[in-house]
């Protein structure tokens, strides 16, 4: 029985990864088809990583790198907790409450290693990262409690199951609302355009990974990838029923990323405080008042 | 009309006492205070007496043999207008020291200008 | 050992410590310890056993009893423990500062009569040592001089109002019930009606909030914390401030029994909503407020207004597992709240006196056990998985989420992003970022500070990665007060609608991490490179050095400031000035004229002969 | 068992002897006032057993109560008789150290004359020797007050004179009043008759009474000279006034009151005084920066509350005010010696130039604290116990009025908290940190009267169950006027 | 307005005044405690003066705080002064005319005489040992007016003063020595109307006497000193 579990943890963890990197290539690759160009071959990303894996890189003490494997290591864990399809390894230890703080590793470790890397444009990249994190949360927990209110339950393997029954729950008539709110800030959970403040190739200068080099944007890519795919699974599994089996799981994954790889191709970027503001205005609107539908219907 | 008659001293006495609480009230030199208060206090010891009274009495003072004692006035009163004139005395003797000390510091006896230990 | 030798061993060290310190300094700082470590045992070896004893048979003929039960024995051991830690810490913190033998006597008079209050079995023993350690905490928050004076005279006023408050609160629930003792109170209790229950307990709730620090009574905290010597803060943060929490839950559990409580008056406007309201409000505003200090002590001193407020919505909410959440967010926050203020602390000290966030930095590279301590302190507070806080915060979460009330939950967990926020902007400020020029021959932190900071992060790490062991205490104690208890094993909580397993999330992060390093150490090998030669994409590299942090968190604060401003300190600075004016309006009446004062008596005498003439009273 | 006389024929006698002494040696007159207060101490706690069961009345002349005077030895005026002779005694010691340069023998004089007074007040029976016994302790009181002969010694002796004698003059009228209608001066005999008179006649006396007593009583409209004497004059002085002389005012008004004309329903009169005197007590202290003059406000608070709780006409309430009434007494005692030394050492009566005195003078400003966290009624010493009877005994009375007052005594109390803790942050945190061997040596006289004081307070703050039956004793001997009455005249 | 409020309010107290002494008959001889001093004052106390009675042997005590009061006047005035030495340069002040000076040296020797006499027959006729002293003081009072820069010796005064009330205190205590009350008239009442009679009565007034005498010419003698300093 441990094996199997083993098994199933190799294998998802492994099948986020390349899922999440998979996606990089296709959104570059859509992107350039948008703007009229061929745009880099898919396997782009898997290309950089093993080019970065042999560079030398620069590391500014013990803390750098720790905060760096430590905010990777959330990611990774999230990713166990996350049905995919009809796997979840870790089901039982603990619902969204568990995801939704394990989900805050990666930031911290970020920041705390952009933060030790002593680089004034680093401090500033954090900052904003944080607070774009801070802009979306609030709209994020209430369609999580909304849902939690609505299925009586806190751990997400049940509320696949209870779509699985009675369809999907973007369609229920209480959680469209929430569903809506969700989709306005898919973007900034998964850090694409037009909340690309801190991912963009452009910003990199004043962004967290100013000192990332080698070994260390190899990481934060994978980073950057699997919060990608947490982002789109979190909203697969919770409002499109999650998939019975692995093939309809990454189908629904793959039309959900399509939908939002329009939107960035063709959107500028936000300033933070301009971000901020939008997040803070109608998402949170419709997650409020998803929430309180929510609450009056099932008292 | 028998209520003046009858009570004749008492009214003297009070009135006495109200024209001495009128001085203290509204004189503004120290000494005139300090009268007012003598004169607030010979009507209290008016009043004493009188309240002792009997009407055609004579002293307590058993000086020729044939005095008759049912006639005699109540000396009770008249002991304690003893001991209260004594008081009186004391305090006037204070006050009228108080009133040099306060002119050799103040220069004035004037109350309203005496007003450094205020709020 | 008897409870009232452990409270005579604790009085009667804190005197002997004063006394001996006139003779030798260290043999004082030596004793304050050995009388802490006895307390630590002599609590210990009372676990799981629930006797009560007489401390004196008549006190204005009130007996005066003590009483422990696992409940008390938890605080009394969080008290005992944190002390121990607190002693420890001052005993290079204090040496160079004046009147060391004060400053101990009032440390351990103020953990004494603590350990006093859990264990008091009435109310007036339970009130003497209220007061004592209102005065005790007093003269050590005026201990800094300038403007700890000001802090110390708004605790005062308003601890001793509280205290009058439950003063009034425990002499009226005499006259209804006839005993001070807490099981005497209960027992005849009942008879008494929802309308009088309702008003004692916003009588107690008015005494206990004060201590607590509730949202509109939270004045006094923050000036008496950052103002404090940090010691003393991390003992006023760490568990004084539970003593209003230990007030609480012996009310609504101890004594109003929380069935009554729960379904006590009216179905909307009752104290238990009131409580969960003011709770709610206490985690928002504070944890946002706490985001705009540029001072290290004030930020802490926020947030444990904030952390009270997790406390308080746990307690008020009634069931079991909220009661066993908010109890264990009471211990999980006395060790990494204390251990925060220590870290500030070490900091303050090394740095002579620099609590200011905006001019430290870079840190790490001078104090590393410093900076692991403070991160771990951090990482509790956060609720970061390992760490004890994300237990105690998951039972509060689960209980609102289950209980189908979302938006305290919606409160708590933005709280919770809250503290993320001002966290890291702590650990930022103070060792991350570029190492200012004075500081570059700044040691590390003397030893007698780092064998407190290593304790209390280890017993954060270890609680979170077990926290079985603190709930089945808890467990013991809910059974006390007539709950069912809740189904935990070593690793977590057991309960239908949801369980977490720490084990395996522990597992997974440390399996995890060790591939991820393995992975991470296939490639080449980097090269070191100085803090200073960072990358600048080109731009021109700046000379001297700077260091991102004031306004850290700039379009985001600048955006909520507005709606942050203490209205609550501003409503009770103008009653104290309303207050001034009135008295300064009033002494007029003594205009120092002789002829005023003597128209004021008989003034008095004609009153006096109108009432009579006019009304017939006599 | 000593005859309840001597306590006031001793001192008296010893003040008439000390112009003799004068001759034989000039240094014994200073030991002279401790002794007389020391055979009183003494001999009034050996009788307080025996009053604790029976009243002990003693004749004037021989002649029996209604025709001569005499004196009740009740456990209320022995609890006083104790209270003068504790306070004087221990006040004395702090005398021994000279206040003015020149000899002292009038000063010494005038102060057992104050308390012999003191004392008469208490113990005797008759209201004209009532007089004149309150006369001796006012006079002797004005001329303490104006000892210094400072320029505002002299302004408050004046002021303090005028509102006095008038006080005294209308007691006179009510005595006249009295006689006129009964016949006789003894209390218990007019306390017998006085139903059997219409109202109104009987009410102007009570009223004059209560005027008369109150301006030495400190009642609100009547206490203006309050502030100045007590802050005008010498410290030990004012810690005597403060701690006797409105006591004894305020126990005369009781006396009138309960025993002698009896009134129990006319209490929530008193009680509206007693919260009034309090909050203007509390809030004109609050906004002082003289601390002689704030402590003499605080002393004008502390009677609001006594007057409340003893108009609560209950047993738990007047044994409550007894009790708040001794830690008053002996806390605000201390209060005054302890600034009186600080004064003498900084020169200056102002708040803020006491800074620093915590490291200069460490014992005066730890007796100080003790004596300011009494007052305000911390637990470890004696004011809480007092505090918590009143609160029980107003609780326990229950009535809506009562309620209401009772928020006013918590507001007024916080605020009495709020000028105490001022000055004593400004004894020890306020100033520059000073280098600890900058200590200035306790003088012997001035550190037994504080270490004493300081010891009562805390020895009775723990155990106040050693006064409390004493207490109960007073408090039925209040209460029950006809057997008072019939004890007297059988 | 301050006389305004004054009468308002001395109005309301004679109104009240007025209306308690109607219970008051004026010159009516109601029961009182006086009928028992007048009927039985002579056997039990001897002396013929019924008020000298009343004032030292019923209410002694009342007496005895009497003169504490004149003794704390006396006192609290030389305190107040606070002179310490009599200072013996002051300005020279031009003596009396020649009929006053021989006047009031004839004079003086026959006021003593009426005040020691007042004094020792206070308890036959009326007056006694505070109307005696008084007029032994007026005595001194004329010394001063008449022939000036003469001065009592200070310590004389006090002296006569305490021994005065030691005197009275001593008298009342014998009564306690031997186990009846205090100022008890151990001595026997002796036959009304003769100087020896009226047991204790005559030894107290006669140590009234003294103590006031010595007291009031005490206070002259400060009011005087205290003039010459006053600033012109």
């Amino acid at each position: 029985m441990v094996i199997v579990l083993v098994l199933q943890i190799l294998f998802v963890t492994l099948l986020s990864c390349l899922v999440g990197l998979f996606l990089i290539g296709l959104s570059r690759k859509m992107t350039a088809r948008i703007h009229w160009r061929y745009g880099p071959p898919l396997s782009q990303p898997f290309i950089d990583i093993v080019k970065w894996f042999s560079q030398t890189a620069v590391s500014h003490g013990k803390l750098f790198d720790a905060g760096m494997i430590f905010s990777l290591t959330g990611s990774v864990v999230v990713v166990l907790f996350l049905p995919f399809g009809g796997i979840c390894p870790l089901r039982g230890s603990g619902g969204l409450l568990v995801i939704l703080y394990l989900m805050l590793i990666a930031p911290l470790g970020i920041a705390l290693s952009a933060g030790e890397a002593a680089n004034p444009y680093a401090s500033i990249g954090v900052s904003r990262k944080l607070q774009l994190a801070f802009g979306y949360e609030l709209s994020l927990l209430m369609i999580l409690l909304s849902l939690m209110t609505y299925y009586r339950t806190v751990s997400i393997v049940d509320i696949v199951e209870a779509q699985i029954q009675s369809g999907w729950s973007l369609v229920q008539l209480p959680l469209v609302v929430s569903g809506l709110a969700y989709l306005l800030i898919m973007p900034a959970i998964m850090g694409i355009r037009p909340f690309e403040m801190i991912q963009a190739p452009q910003e990199i200068s004043s962004g967290p990974m100013a000192e990332y080099g080698g070994k260390f944007l190899a990481f934060a890519t994978l980073q950057h990838a699997l919060n990608i795919y947490i982002g789109l699974s979190l909203f697969v599994n919770l409002f499109l029923g999650g998939g019975s089996n692995a093939g309809y799981f990454l189908i629904k994954l793959l039309l959900a990323f399509m939908v939002f790889q329009v939107i960035h191709a063709v959107w500028p970027r936000f300033r933070i405080e301009q971000a901020v503001r939008c997040l803070w205005r109608w998402p949170a609107l419709l997650a409020f008042i998803g929430l309180i539908i929510v609450w009056v219907t099932t008292s | 009309m028998n209520f003046l008659s009858e009570y004749t001293y008492y009214i003297g006495a009070f009135s006495l006492i109200i024209i001495g609480l009128y001085i203290i009230l509204v004189k503004k030199n120290l000494m005139k205070v300090i009268i007012g208060f003598s004169i607030f206090d010979t009507g209290i010891y008016l009043f004493l007496i009188a309240v002792g009274y009997l009407r055609e009495g004579t002293a307590p003072v058993f000086s020729k043999p044939g005095l008759d004692a049912g006639k005699m006035v109540d000396p009770v009163p008249q002991a304690l207008v003893l001991t209260a004139i004594v008081i009186g005395v004391a305090v006037l003797a204070l006050a009228v020291i108080l009133a040099i000390k306060i002119y050799a510091h103040y220069g004035t006896l004037n109350l309203r200008k005496i007003k450094e230990q205020r709020w | 050992m008897k409870l009232e030798i452990l409270l005579a061993v604790v009085f009667g060290g804190s005197l002997l410590t004063y006394l001996l310190g006139k003779i030798s300094k260290r043999a004082r700082d030596i004793l304050a310890i050995l009388v802490l470590l006895a307390a630590t045992a002599g609590i210990a070896s009372l676990y799981g056993r629930s006797s009560t004893a007489i401390l004196c048979t008549g006190f204005l003929d009130f007996p005066l009893v003590l009483r422990i039960h696992p409940f008390a024995w938890i605080f009394a051991l969080t008290i005992a423990v944190v002390g121990l830690c607190a002693v420890i810490f001052s005993w290079h913190y204090i040496r160079k500062k004046g009147r060391t033998d004060f400053f101990y006597f009032m440390m351990l008079l103020v953990i004494s009569s603590m350990i006093g209050i859990v264990l008091s079995g009435d109310f007036l023993s339970f009130y003497i040592f209220w007061e004592i350690m209102s005065w005790s905490t007093f003269l050590l928050i005026s201990y800094n001089r300038e403007e700890a004076i000001a802090a110390g005279m708004k605790y005062i006023v308003m601890s001793v109002a509280g205290s009058l408050v439950m003063l009034v609160g425990m002499i009226s629930l005499y006259t209804q019930t006839g005993t001070l003792v807490f099981e005497g109170i209960t027992r005849n209790l009942n008879s008494a009606s929802s309308g009088y229950l309702q008003f004692i307990l916003i009588l107690f709730f008015v005494a206990f909030g004060i201590k607590n620090a509730i949202w509109p009574l939270h004045v006094w905290l923050p000036p008496a914390h950052s103002e404090a010597p940090s010691p003393f803060s991390s003992v006023l943060s760490g568990i004084l401030i539970k003593i209003g929490t230990f007030g609480f839950i012996l009310l609504i559990y101890g004594i109003v029994q929380v069935q009554v409580f729960v379904n006590l008056g009216h179905a909307l406007f009752n104290v238990r909503n009131l409580l969960l309201l003011l709770g709610a409000v206490t985690i928002l505003l504070p944890t946002f407020i706490a985001l705009l200090q540029d001072d290290a002590k004030r930020l802490l001193a926020w947030s444990t207004v904030a952390q009270a407020g997790y406390m308080i919505l746990g307690i008020a909410y009634g069931t079991s597992e909220s009661l066993s959440g908010g109890t264990l967010h009471f211990f999980n926050h006395a060790l990494f709240k204390s251990l925060l203020f220590m870290v500030v602390g070490a900091v303050e000290f090394r740095t002579n006196g620099v609590r200011d966030l905006n001019s430290l930095g870079g840190l790490i590279k001078k104090m590393p056990v410093t900076f692991a301590a403070g991160l771990i302190g951090v990482c509790g507070l956060i609720g970061v998985p390992l760490t004890n806080g994300f237990v105690s915060k998951w039972l509060i979460y689960h209980t609102l989420i289950v209980n189908h009330s979302p938006f305290l939950a919606f409160v708590a967990l933005l709280g919770t992003w809250g503290t993320i926020l001002y966290s890291y902007k702590l650990i930022h400020h103070i060792f991350l970022g570029q190492l200012p020029r004075k500081y570059e021959q700044l040691n590390a932190a003397p030893v007698s500070m780092k064998v407190p900071m290593i304790f209390l992060s280890l017993a954060v790490v270890v609680f979170g990665v077990l926290p079985g062991l603190p709930l089945h205490v808890i467990n013991l104690s809910e059974i006390g007060f007539g709950m069912e208890p809740l189904a935990i094993n070593m690793w977590g909580v057991v309960t239908g609608s949801g369980t977490i397993q720490m084990l395996n999330i522990a597992t997974a992060l440390t399996l995890g991490g060790i591939v991820l390093w393995l992975f991470f150490r296939m490639g080449r090998k980097n090269t070191r490179a100085d803090q200073l030669d960072n990358y600048a994409a080109g731009a021109p590299v700046p000379a001297d050095r700077y260091q991102y942090s004031v306004k850290f968190y700039d379009p985001l604060t600048s955006m909520i400031a507005p709606y942050l401003k203490d209205t609550a300190d501003n409503f009770y600075s103008a009653l104290a000035r309303g207050i001034r004016n009135v008295g300064n309006g009033i002494r007029r009446i003594y205009t120092g004229d002789v002829g005023n004062y003597v128209m004021y008596i008989i003034l008095f005498l004609a009153i006096l002969i109108f009432i009579q003439l006019y009304w017939k009273v006599w | 068992m000593v005859n309840p006389v001597l306590f006031i024929v001793v001192p008296l006698g010893l003040a008439f002897a000390i112009p003799l002494l004068k001759y034989i040696s000039k240094k014994i007159i200073r030991f002279v006032p401790a002794l007389a207060f020391l055979f009183n101490l003494i001999f009034a706690l050996r009788l307080i057993p025996v009053v604790m069961d029976h009243q002990v009345h003693v004749q004037i002349g021989g002649f029996i109560p209604p025709l001569g005077i005499n004196l009740v030895a009740g456990p209320v005026g022995m609890l006083f008789v104790v209270l003068i002779a504790l306070v004087g005694f221990l006040v004395s010691i702090y005398a021994f150290h000279p206040i003015k340069e020149k000899d002292e023998d009038r000063y010494h004089i005038l102060y057992m004359l104050q308390l012999t007074g003191a004392t008469g007040v208490v113990l005797t029976g008759d209201i004209f020797n009532l007089f004149v016994f309150f006369e001796i302790l006012c006079l002797a009181s004005y001329s303490l007050v104006a000892y210094l002969g400072n320029r505002a010694g002299i302004e408050s002796a004046v002021k303090y004179l005028i509102q006095g004698s008038l006080g005294s003059g209308l007691i006179l009228i009510g005595i006249g009043l009295l006689y006129g209608q009964f016949g006789t001066l003894n209390m218990a005999d007019i306390a017998g008759r006085i139903h059997s008179v219409q109202s109104i006649s009987v009410y102007v006396p009570l009223v004059l009474f209560i005027t008369g007593f109150g301006v030495e009583a400190a009642l609100f409209p009547l206490n203006a000279w309050l502030p100045d004497a007590h802050s005008s004059a010498p410290s030990t002085i004012s810690a005597v006034l403060s701690g006797i002389a409105i006591e004894v005012g305020l126990y005369a008004v009781l006396r009138v009151v309960f025993t002698l004309f009896g009134i129990t329903h006319m209490m929530g009169l008193f009680l509206l005084l007693g919260v009034l005197t309090l909050l203007i007590g509390e809030l004109c202290a609050f906004s002082q920066d003289n601390i002689k003059r704030m402590l003499a406000f605080s002393s004008i608070g502390q009677i609001g509350l006594l007057v409340f709780a003893f108009s609560l006409a209950s047993t738990l309430g007047i044994a409550g005010g007894f009790f708040q009434l001794i830690s008053h007494t002996l806390g605000k005692a201390l209060l005054f010696l302890a600034a009186g030394y600080m004064i003498a050492h900084t020169g200056s009566m102002e708040i803020a130039s006491f800074q620093g005195m915590g490291k200069r003078m460490p014992f005066t400003s730890l007796a100080f604290t003790i004596g300011a966290f009494s007052m305000v009624g911390l637990p470890p010493f004696m004011g809480f116990p007092g505090k918590f009877m009143i609160l029980k005994a107003a609780l326990h009375d229950g009535q809506m009025l009562t309620l209401i007052l009772l928020v006013f005594i918590l507001i007024a109390t916080v605020i009495e908290g709020a000028y105490f803790f001022r000055v004593v942050q400004v004894l020890y945190f306020a100033g520059e940190d000073l280098p600890d061997r900058e200590r200035a040596p306790v003088a012997f006289s001035r550190f037994v009267p504080m270490f004493l004081f300081t010891g009562l307070i805390i020895v009775l703050g723990i155990y106040p169950s050693l006064i409390t039956d004493l207490l109960d004793a007073s408090a039925l001997e209040l209460l029950d006027r006809p057997d008072f009455i019939k004890s007297i005249i059988p | 307005m301050r006389k305004l409020i004054s009468i308002i309010l001395l109005g309301m107290v004679a109104t009240g005044l007025f209306m308690s002494i109607s219970q008051i008959p004026f010159g009516e001889p109601g029961e009182r405690i006086g009928d028992h001093f007048i009927n039985q004052g002579v056997n039990e106390t001897g002396a013929t003066n019924i008020v000298a009675a009343v004032v030292v042997s019923y209410r002694g005590f009342d007496t005895l705080g009497e003169v504490s009061v004149l003794f704390t006047a006396a006192m609290g005035l030389g305190a107040v002064i606070g002179l310490v030495r009599r200072k013996k340069t002051h300005t020279p002040i031009e003596p009396a005319s020649l009929i006053v000076y021989t006047g009031c040296r004839f004079l003086f020797p026959v006021i003593l005489l009426v005040g020691t006499y007042i004094v020792i027959h206070g308890h036959l006729t009326p007056g006694g040992g505070f109307q005696g002293g008084a007029v032994i003081a007026s005595a001194f009072l004329l010394m001063y007016l008449g022939c000036r820069g003469k001065r009592i010796r200070e310590n004389l005064s006090r002296g006569l003063e305490s021994l005065g009330g030691l005197l009275f205190i001593l008298l009342g205590v014998t009564g306690l020595v031997i186990g009846r009350d205090f100022l008890f008239s151990f001595l026997p009442e002796g036959e009304a109307g003769n100087l020896i009679s009226a047991g204790i009565i005559p030894l107290i007034y006669m140590a009234v006497g003294l103590k006031v005498g010595s007291e009031l010419t005490g206070i002259i003698d400060h009011l005087i000193e205290d003039t010459d300093e006053l600033p012109e």
